[in-house]
């Protein structure tokens, strides 16, 4: 890849063409997620849906383990996963909670307390 | 000629659907951001727009990676919201002033702006919460021009170019022939991050800057900044800054501050609101 | 830094698919135009490109009005072809080069070019034709990256924007850090008109002046002209000669013509065929 | 419509925003030709298959006609009105043919003097 490279900023990922290239059938997936019948069916038949969109092992099993930063390391662009999150109720505190290994008030405290 | 009376710059999160669904508009968590928007609205009601401008970005509704414009431009007479994968309940659908639309677009490509025409586009939670936020009856008062930007596929446009398209549409609007009233809305940011073991980071301190450069005399201060940089500053959302820099652009030269909130966090954001007066 | 051979610029019709198709090639209806290509492939043969960036416009089969890219440029793996409408026969799918695809996406947006990327691309014909002209047997020997140009929807981009797109590109392969042998192929017009009464419309002393101006000291001559001039003079379709303009920008200052041809009547069109080597 | 003057051009329209505000619905139709189970489709049923469309009364009496220039006025673009033409095997001649009021070895014969 010719990608310039970007500075490195700690614990953060640009969705570049390397990521884009490499989580394209994730993100297809996770783009079909905006139709509740597609989330039903997905609810129904996990391993029939992925197989549906070509994911690949790595994509299989992050979604497998709901995990984000392993879903990111796939190829995951955080808009759709977002959607994919959504199937679970889960909303972006609970996803920053899991990244960064807080508990959900953890994580809210420690986002209340930049007001200061 | 069309009178562009002002902007409006907020920003935007799915959860404040939910807590306008819920009407937790006084809820304790959610009052310090609802109660920024009251002024806000005292201001609509002199500016009486007829149309609203507004420059937002796509989260994955209208837009996926086989299509994915840098900035795209409604061209529709009608735009609806629709699920995003939460089901979140859905605003009343939006009328487009496409006699804007196609001005805009005439001279966006004559000043050699590459846009996306969308004669059918999706709003998201970007465009319509927003919209709720200045006319809570929902029972629109104004048509509408949605005119998107990137930030889901890097590379964004830097900066700079989202300043300089905003200035154009500034441009196109004021040269638009027409009696209408314009006023021009930015939706995104202000600092938030929502993936990486970065999750959750907010800079308190680089908003408030932000905010005041764009009432300075160097509006355009953060055009200095490369979008990696903006990421490290603001955070990978906090990049959707980018449409309060074209709404700004937009305004010309010289605004006015009408009313400013800013409170820390609505979701795992800091939400930033302003209105800016043409003078 | 990859090599940057030359560029081909050819008229495309869909007659053309059928004529290939029903191997009507020495037809004597055919024979004129598609004896313009053996000394092509000589040159290619001795080029021996890796990469063929192609310059064309669809016309209806990968965008519709609903989402309209002014340049759209492709980034995905494989591209198809697919049924266009008429049932004619489909060729074998194109191996992106997809390195260099985000090499190019990176550049262009970086020089303020606001590009719609495409991760997935249904190719028509006036890229599948060409391909196939160059290539009989249809096995492909190099990878492809698709740019695209609207001219469906007016308003177009100007031939001005078109040459600055084109040599951006061709910066953009110049700069690209790989061994790769890259071939422009730009393709559409020359001068005619499918639609109106004026339907029929040639002009050959404006096709072949703009031909001479491409190896002339000023090859960017069509830029002078405004896109309604442009129809004026080269009918409705005819307007496809923006791909001929941004191929010839890519190749930088200096060009030597290898070989031309142009034949009247294909189909409705005035067909155009001309290599030309960088120096 | 602000949209700027352009300067006419005898027998020849520029679809500018103007026609494509006109034009949509028909041109929608147009584009879903592409599709051979479309063009079936329409063949089968073609006032139910307009209908699903949403044509005018103008764009359907056009498509009744087979009329090119009627359809140009309707908002029709040349690029899809070539899938409808399609359908019933007219290529590129026969359209110009009908449009210049010529019969299809006239308007050949016409093109073939260009060379000249
Ligand atoms: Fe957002
Ligand atoms: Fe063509």
């Amino acid at each position: 890849m010719t990608t310039p490279e970007i500075p490195g900023i700690p614990g953060t990922t640009l969705f570049d063409g390397r990521l884009a290239r490499k989580g394209y059938a994730l993100n297809r997936m996770c783009y079909s997620f905006n139709d509740a019948a597609n989330r039903a069916a997905f609810q129904q038949d996990e391993a029939g849906y992925c197989d549906r969109f070509g994911l690949d092992d790595e994509q299989r099993a992050a979604i497998r383990a709901r995990n984000v930063l392993q879903l990111i390391a796939a190829g995951g662009n955080v808009y759709y996963l977002a959607k994919f999150a959504g199937i679970f109720g889960l909303d972006v505190q609970d996803l920053g909670a899991q990244q960064t290994g807080m508990s959900k008030d953890a994580f809210k405290a420690r986002l209340a307390a930049y007001a200061h | 000629m069309a009178q562009l009376l002002g902007g409006v710059l907020t920003s935007h999160v799915p959860a404040i659907g939910r807590a306008i669904h819920q009407g937790l508009q006084d809820d304790p968590y959610w009052k310090p951001f609802f109660a920024g928007f009251p002024p806000v609205r005292q201001w609509l009601a002199q500016a009486r727009p007829d149309v609203v401008v507004v420059f937002y970005n796509d989260h994955g509704l209208n837009f996926f990676l086989d299509k994915m414009p840098t900035f795209s431009v409604g061209a529709a007479p009608a735009y609806r919201n629709a699920d995003e994968g939460w089901g979140i309940p859905q605003v009343p659908a939006f009328t487009g002033e496409q006699d804007l639309s196609w001005h805009l677009i005439e001279r966006l490509i004559d000043d050699e702006f590459d846009i996306t025409t969308c004669q059918e586009m999706l709003v998201d939670h970007a465009f319509t919460l927003p919209m709720a936020l200045l006319w809570p009856d929902q029972a629109w008062p104004v048509k509408v021009v949605p005119v998107c930007i990137n930030t889901v596929q890097f590379p964004l446009p830097t900066a700079a170019r989202c300043w300089k398209l905003g200035q154009a549409v500034g441009r196109a609007i004021r040269a638009w022939d027409s009696a209408a009233r314009v006023v021009v809305l930015g939706t995104g940011g202000l600092s938030h991050q929502l993936d990486g073991e970065r999750a959750g980071f907010i800079n308190k301190d680089f908003d408030l800057r932000f905010m005041d450069s764009l009432v300075s005399d160097q509006p355009d201060w953060a055009t200095q900044f490369s979008i990696p940089q903006l990421v490290e500053q603001a955070g990978t959302q906090g990049i959707e800054l980018l449409m309060w820099l074209a709404t700004r652009a937009a305004l010309g030269e010289r605004v006015e501050e009408v009313h400013r909130n800013y409170h820390i966090p609505i979701s795992n954001t800091a939400a930033g609101l302003m209105v800016l007066q043409s003078v």
